[in-house]
């Protein structure tokens, strides 16, 4: 029941937020914060009581019978590659939560509760070892974080949410499709009808349509990577979403692609991924170049962090299907350096916002002399996220491209040029935001001002005290820089990126032995020489 | 080769028909007059007898108007519907055990199905008149031979019940034993009203009736087409009472006489017997026939079948 | 005589007995306790059916109506759906019907009458005859409202649309009397079986019927008007007869489909092929230009019948890759009582709320009434097969059913239908996420909302845990 | 006596001429006249292969069918005349109220 | 079954119908003196058209004797076999003509029949 437990406590968290708020309007966020706070101490627990690093690959729940019927269990599972996304989703939780604190003001309940269940999802996504209950997780996460971005979004939040919801439901279906043609033809060739990934995961299937079930599963989770041709939902939805669900869904929901890749794509489809692996490094280097030039030509700020985002996740991908141990190890140390880095961007573009109303590129300027520590922070990420030696995305990125030069050095070669591009435009945002004039800040915020009423936002504060008080502080230019409430919360995610530039040992030693598993599995041509060689980074 | 006498007797019989008819306008104006105390038509011929002739002459050299605002072809097929239909019925009806036209299997569903073509006949002649009074008169016509055809045929049914047959020849073999009056006097009773009600025979003659509206459907006729209408009410009559005759009065049976004069007396005793209730009875209101049909006649009707049944039932073993 | 006629025999001593009640002394609560007393025994009596005897000595027939467990679970699931309804007549009756309120419970049992002969007949006579008293019902069910002038509109549209299937319908009937000489269903399947290939008359029949069956499952060719009688039809009808008689019809479909060696009509296949592509898509895509949420319900409606009609191709498939010949079975019986409990329960929703023909009607709903707003969605939801919901479960079935029936061609379809769906199902929810004014409501009553959450502990419960449900289905057909 | 390929022909003949006035009428008393045809088309059918198959399922159909065919118009009627009050007229392109 | 007399019949009744008819219109005075190009309206000018709207129970009339001639089809069937059918037929013809009979009762209660209440139409 331990990792149940894990699914479980926030689910019932979430009700309880939704219900607090009758009692109190600011009881849902403590119960929230609490709720994740316990969550994430019970993980921690769980990890000190059974030690997953060691021998042990898995931390099992014993499959409970879910539907007998078709032999669907509920079968929880956690190795080390699911217990450091975990620690992310959750740690992310908190930041997206500290990002919410102050920020959402209405139907409090609600979001809060929305807020818990997709952290909910995600972690039962992270969790689930029965196909069918992957599915159930992975379609459910999106329901709560459809309500986050369709409610508390900005001013086009329905657009955004909807296109969210529907290509990630058109993937879902595929997934859907393939994983039920995956048991049959499973069943058909050993007679066992199992949805079970372990049982799955021993006999692969050997027939002409495995090509296409994989297909159906790498469409389901590029989609939510999001790689080139089926990125499109992400701008929109980072940009329309709330800040808190931003963080949430650039620093988790992203990784469940990544995830899924990793976990179910190459041990279930060893050859139909080897299969698809040019087209797929195709796509990355596409995504990666892409992505970037993109992110360069964008004016908002939150256009232009999602942007990066398709670019940085590009290496996941690129990662995964260069069936090597460094690329594996690099992808997955991309997930995790991504969703700090990135969600501490948006972070800051939401504390940008809050203070300034306006995300455009444009107007805003010079920064650095009126919030300073912002500034600072902001400098860090973005260099942080250009790759910067001694951060996390640098190993990230060089063991990616180190993997990926010895399969396919074409592709490493382009993929690399993106790492110049990153450069380029991740300067250009910390050049135009935080450094050169302090330009026209009055006047922008009269335009904010009169758009603000026109492109009248539900959700936006826009009571005539707030207002009021809103105005005077533009005039006595008196904006807050971080609070420490926000400031902790972007130093311990400097650390947390810092630590993994320099110290990544920890990680992968909790990583390596499921992605030895999954290795094995495919039974790469390029095996690596001994897991130790590596380290030495 | 068809028999002679397959051509002789049809055309024996509409001859004899077509008199009867005719003559029964005479018989009913005396009849009349004696029950008023009064003498009735007696200048022309022997009591009044060649009235008739004198009353058909007048008929036929009279003008032909057809109204400039009617449906002209409608208006004429009118009445030849109505003509037509009821002699049709007589094909059925066995007068004796050799002289009839043609024995059916089904002869009552055919006698129904006549009188429900028949109100084609009304309607058509109330809607082609493009009067006002013709279309009323129309209206209640066919409304009131609608309503009291549903129970005719289901009084009729008690017969079929004793008989087991729809045919009139079975149905008359059936009463050698004891005419059928004698089990079904209910029956006997709802198939009379209904018969006067489908013959629009006084009382039920409401939508023809001059102090009711004019002269119902037939207000814009004259001449023969109207003769028709009011020959054709005549043959209903002959007809119902044959009917009667046939179904509850043992057909042609009877002791010493020859079969058709028992039939022919018979009859005639029912027309008479139409004539006096002419004279005694006065005329409901229109819906008071309308509501007593459908709420006392049909009900009472469903029981007969009903009881009727059961009686055969528990008498048939 | 056996036990089984007991939930038919019921019904008609409740209508009878309410027609004479009407007749003598009108009272809604009477009318109301009747009813319900009625449906409540027949739903008894035949769930005590379904739980004394060994599930296969149910099977029973006669000349011209046949029981088995399968028809049992399907009687009980319409009476449920029956009962369902009646429980929230009474409000909205009180609400929306100035007078004669009474003749709404003796229609609504004429069409339950009429549902249950069609699940159970076996003849096309009986077929015929409880097709049209259901039929007829819901013409007087549709036309119902005096208040409401569109009413009469959509009654005589509904009534000259099933008189036209009638009609088809009769006709392939007559045509296959005339080829075969006989009206029973167990006659037809048996001496088709072992006779040649059918013949060109035949194959007109069957279309016939199917044009008729079409007619009244509203699939695509079939298709027009039926969003004018959702929308002009008191509430309450419009739930029964996109519950009720589209099960019914289904359900025959689905027998005679069963029946003969229609499996191998290729004519006949690759029209029913083509209806079910059509009807997704089609059905979908008109869905999403609709405004009033009645008309997306019936629209919606095509397109899940559309995807049912795949579950058809999979009788007498022979390469069935999960050893299991009767999972089409289950997988059919589990997506139309998925279905009809979601859309029960959506039309309960809307019958609770004032305001419920346009889409505008609905702005702002989860902030007023929360209880409802949420209800709807997640009803919304099961409708688009979002997991946990029960919606979802239905389509897992269908979907595997065909897949391990090598029947793949449909399921792009129903891929890119399932995605057209959610453009408008989500919509709904959007339109009652806009607007934060809350508006003044009037208090829910109890009842209300327990059934309320009645129906989303049923769509979240069957959906989150289908153990049972699945089990159950599958000894039933098994 | 009369071969039953004419009659069945006959009736075919019937039902096609109902569907037709089904789909070309606009009148809605037409439209429920041409049902009739329909289905007094399919009675001739099934009376002629009742007779052609020597049993007697056919006539009990047709016995049905006129049920069917007496319910239906008097449901029609009922409603016809209720539509004429309100619209004074039985055009059924005037029943546009629900479209769109 | 159709014998010859009874076509010969049918067709001397037709001819018959017409030759007074035809008799009638030759034997006829042919006189276009009057003003009689109106409807007959009791001499007064008529005024309006003839398609007036007619009382609604005409309508239930109708629909009444459609619905009533069709059960009673049943019945005529039924009365054909008392014997063959038995008890068995009895009851079950029994609980038909209940069925009527409630029906009838609500029909009548509903006012089908009642025509003098009505004060629009005719």
């Amino acid at each position: 029941m331990m990792l149940f437990t894990l699914v479980i406590l926030p689910l019932i968290g979430g009700f309880l937020a939704c219900w607090s708020q009758r009692v109190h309007q600011d009881a849902p966020k403590w119960i929230a914060a609490i709720c994740t706070l316990v969550t994430l101490a019970f993980l921690i627990s769980i990890k000190l009581t059974n030690n997953i690093e060691n021998l042990e690959l898995w931390l099992v729940d014993e499959p409970r019978a879910w539907i007998p019927r078709l032999n669907i269990t509920a079968h929880l599972a956690m190795d080390g590659l699911s217990f450091v996304l975990l620690l992310l989703t959750l740690l992310m939780g908190l930041v997206g939560l500290s990002s919410a604190w102050s920020e959402i003001n209405q139907h409090k309940g609600f979001f809060y509760g929305n807020y818990l269940w997709t952290l909910a999802g995600i972690i039962g996504v992270f969790l689930a070892m029965d196909l069918l209950l992957f599915f159930v997780f992975w379609e459910v996460m999106l329901v709560p974080m459809y309500f986050l971005i369709a409610i508390w979004g900005n001013e086009n939040r329905r657009y955004a949410a909807l296109k969210f919801f529907l290509f990630t439901q058109a993937g879902g279906l595929l997934m859907l499709l393939s994983i039920i043609a995956l048991t049959v033809i499973h069943y058909q060739q050993t007679g066992i009808l199992s949805f079970d990934y372990q049982v799955l995961v021993q006999s692969p299937i050997q027939s002409e349509l495995a090509k296409w079930i994989c297909l159906g599963f790498i469409i389901a989770f590029i989609v939510k990577l999001p790689a080139f041709p089926f990125h499109t939902w992400l701008p929109d939805a980072h940009t329309q979403a709330p800040t808190p669900a931003s963080i949430i869904l650039a620093a988790v929901l992203l990784k469940t692609g990544g995830y899924g890749l990793l976990r179910f794509v190459l041990p279930l489809f060893p050859e139909s991924a080897q299969f698809w692996a040019p087209l797929m490094m195709t796509l990355a280097g596409v995504s990666i170049i892409y992505g970037a030039i993109m992110a360069f030509s964008q004016t908002d700020l939150k256009r232009l962090v999602a942007y990066s985002s398709v670019s940085h996740m590009g290496f996941v991908l690129l990662g995964c299907f260069s069936f090597n141990f460094y690329a594996l190890q690099g992808a997955v140390m991309q997930m995790l350096a991504h969703g700090l880095s990135t969600s501490a961007l948006f972070m800051l573009v939401g504390l940008i916002q809050h203070r300034f109303h306006t995300r455009d590129l444009n107007h805003l300027g010079g920064l650095w002399h009126t919030l300073p520590k912002l500034s600072a922070m902001g400098l860090f990420f973005g260099v942080a996220s250009l790759g910067m030696p001694g951060m996390g995305n640098f190993i990230a990125e060089l063991l990616v491209l180190l993997g990926a030069f010895k399969q396919a050095p074409i592709f490493a070669i382009v993929a690399s040029s993106g790492l110049i591009l990153a450069a380029v435009y991740s300067l250009r945002m910390i050049q135009k935001s935080f450094f050169g004039m302090n330009l026209n800040l009055e006047t922008s915020f009269s335009d904010k001002k009169s758009s603000d009423n026109s492109s009248k936002n539900d959700l936006d504060n826009s009571s005539a005290g707030l207002r009021a008080k809103r105005l005077n502080d533009a005039h006595t230019h008196h904006i807050t820089d971080l609070s420490v409430k926000e400031g902790l919360t972007l130093m311990l995610m400097c650390l947390g990126l810092i630590i993994m530039g320099l110290h990544p040992q920890p990680i992968f030693t909790l990583v390596n032995s499921s992605l030895m598993e999954i290795l094995s599995l495919i039974q790469s041509p390029l095996q690596p020489e001994s897991p130790l060689l590596e380290v030495q980074l | 080769m068809i028999e002679l006498s397959a051509l002789l007797t049809p055309l024996i019989i509409l001859i004899v028909l077509l008199l009867a008819a005719a003559w029964s306008t005479w018989l009913e104006r005396r009849l009349l007059g004696i029950w008023q105390d009064r003498l009735g038509p007696n200048r022309v011929g022997p009591f009044g007898l060649l009235q008739v002739i004198a009353d058909m002459i007048k008929i036929f050299t009279k003008e032909d108007w057809i109204p400039p605002f009617a449906d002209k072809a409608l208006f004429i097929i009118a009445p030849m519907i109505l003509m037509i239909m009821t002699l049709l019925g007589f094909a059925i009806i066995p007068f004796s055990p050799d002289i009839q036209i043609v024995e059916f299997d089904n002869a009552l569903l055919f006698v129904l199905a006549l009188s429900s073509l028949s109100v084609y006949s009304i309607m058509l002649a109330g809607f082609s008149s493009n009067s006002k009074y013709a279309l009323l008169g129309a209206m209640r016509t066919a409304a009131q031979m609608l309503s009291y055809e549903v129970f005719m045929g289901l009084a009729l049914m008690g017969v079929v019940v004793i008989a087991g047959s729809f045919s009139l020849n079975e149905i008359v073999a059936a009463q050698s034993d004891y005419w059928f009056i004698l089990s079904q006097p209910l029956g006997f009773l709802l198939f009379l009203f209904a018969g006067v009600a489908e013959s629009h025979r006084a009382p039920f003659d409401l939508p023809e009736a001059e102090t009711e509206i004019v002269a119902g459907f037939h207000t814009e006729y004259a001449s023969m087409k109207f003769g028709m209408f009011f020959i054709g009410e005549y043959l209903g009559v002959i007809f119902i009472s044959a009917l009667i005759t046939t179904l509850y009065f043992g057909g042609w049976q009877g002791p010493m006489l020859p079969p058709i004069i028992w039939f022919m007396l018979k009859t005639a005793l029912f027309v008479m017997f139409f004539i006096l209730l002419r004279a005694a009875i006065p005329r409901p209101r229109y819906d008071q026939l309308m509501s007593f049909g459908w709420s006392v006649l049909l009900p009472l009707a469903l029981l007969n079948l009903l009881l009727t049944a059961v009686w055969q039932l528990t008498l048939g073993f | 005589m056996s036990l089984h006629y007991l939930p038919a025999i019921t019904l008609n001593i409740a209508i009878l007995v309410l027609l004479l009640v009407i007749a003598l002394k009108r009272s809604h609560q009477l009318a109301f306790y009747i009813t319900g007393a009625g449906l409540f025994i027949a739903c008894f009596s035949q769930c005590s059916l379904l739980r004394a005897s060994h599930l296969s000595e149910l099977h029973f027939s006669d000349e011209l109506f046949s029981f088995s467990s399968m028809s049992v679970v399907l009687s009980v699931l319409l009476l449920g759906i029956l009962i369902f309804i009646w429980l929230q007549l009474h409000t909205w009756l009180e609400k929306h019907e100035a007078n004669h309120k009474e003749e709404f419970y003796l229609l609504l049992l004429l069409a339950g009458l009429g549902a249950l002969g069609m699940i159970v007949s076996e003849h096309f006579a009986s077929f015929f005859l409880s097709l049209e008293l259901m039929s007829l019902s819901f013409v007087g069910l549709i036309a119902y409202s005096q208040s409401q002038p569109n009413s009469q509109e959509a009654g005589i549209k509904y009534l000259i649309l099933s008189a036209v299937a009638s009609a088809f319908m009769l006709m392939g009937i007559a045509i296959i009397y005339l080829q075969t000489g006989s009206l029973s269903f167990q006659y037809l399947a048996e001496n088709l079986n072992n006779t040649t290939p059918s013949s060109m008359l035949f194959t007109i029949g069957l279309i016939f019927i199917l044009i008729g069956l079409l007619f009244k499952l509203s699939l695509v060719p079939c298709h027009l008007w039926v969003a004018d009688i959702f929308e002009g039809a008191p509430l309450p009808s419009t739930a029964l007869l996109s519950t009720v008689s589209k099960l019914a019809s289904f359900v025959v479909l689905w027998k005679l489909f069963h029946l003969g060696n229609w499996q191998e009509n290729q004519v006949v296949l690759t029209l029913i092929g083509m209806v079910a592509v059509a009807s997704m898509l089609i059905g979908n895509l008109l869905a999403l230009l609709q405004n009033s949420i009645l008309r997306i319900l019936a629209f919606s409606s095509i397109s899940h019948f559309g995807y049912l009609l795949i579950l058809l191709f999979l009788f007498n498939h022979n390469a069935d890759l999960l050893d299991n010949p009767t999972f089409p079975l289950e997988a059919l019986l589990f997506y139309l009582s998925a279905y009809l409990i979601t859309l029960t329960g959506a039309f309960s929703i809307l019958m609770k709320l004032e305001e419920e023909k346009s889409l505008e009607a609905l702005t702002g709903l989860f902030w007023s009434k929360p209880l409802h707003a949420a209800s709807l969605s997640i009803v919304m939801l099961s409708l688009a097969g979002i997991p946990l919901t029960l919606g979802f479960m239905g389509k897992f079935y269908l979907v595997t059913a065909s897949i391990s029936y090598q029947v793949i061609w449909p399921l792009p379809f129903l891929v890119i239908a399932s995605v057209i769906g959610l453009f408008f199902y989500l919509r709904v929810i959007m339109v009652m996420l806009s607007s934060t004014q809350t508006r003044h409501s009037s208090p829910s009553t109890a009842g209300e909302v327990a059934s309320l959450w009645f129906i989303i502990l049923l769509v979240m419960s069957l959906g989150t845990f289908p153990a049972l449900f699945a089990d159950t289905i599958k000894s039933v057909v098994g | 006596m009369i071969e039953t390929t004419w009659v069945i022909i006959l009736s075919f003949l019937l039902f096609a001429i109902g569907t037709f006035g089904l789909l070309s009428r606009r009148n809605l008393l037409f439209v429920l006249l041409s049902l009739e045809i329909m289905l007094n088309g399919i009675i001739l059918l099934f009376v002629a292969a009742s007779n052609l198959h020597g049993n007697n399922d056919g006539q009990i159909m047709y016995l049905l069918v006129l049920t069917l065919a007496a319910s239906e118009v008097a449901v029609g009627l009922a409603l016809v005349v209720q539509i004429y009050k309100q619209q004074q007229s039985l055009d059924v392109d005037t029943l546009t109220k629900l479209r769109g | 079954m159709v014998s010859a007399s009874f076509i010969f019949y049918s067709f001397a009744i037709i001819i018959v119908t017409l030759t007074m008819l035809l008799v009638s219109h030759a034997l006829n005075p042919r006189g276009q003196k009057r003003k009689n190009s109106y409807p007959y309206e009791s001499g007064i000018v008529p005024v309006g058209d003839t398609n007036i709207r007619w009382n609604v129970n005409y309508f239930l009339i109708a629909i009444s004797f459609v619905i009533f001639d069709i059960e009673a089809v049943y019945l005529y069937l039924w009365s054909l076999v008392v014997l063959e059918t038995s008890w068995p037929g009895l009851t079950t013809a029994g609980l038909f003509i209940l069925a009527l009979f409630i029906a009838l009762i609500y029909e009548i209660k509903q006012g089908a029949f009642n025509w003098g209440k009505r004060q629009q139409g005719e």
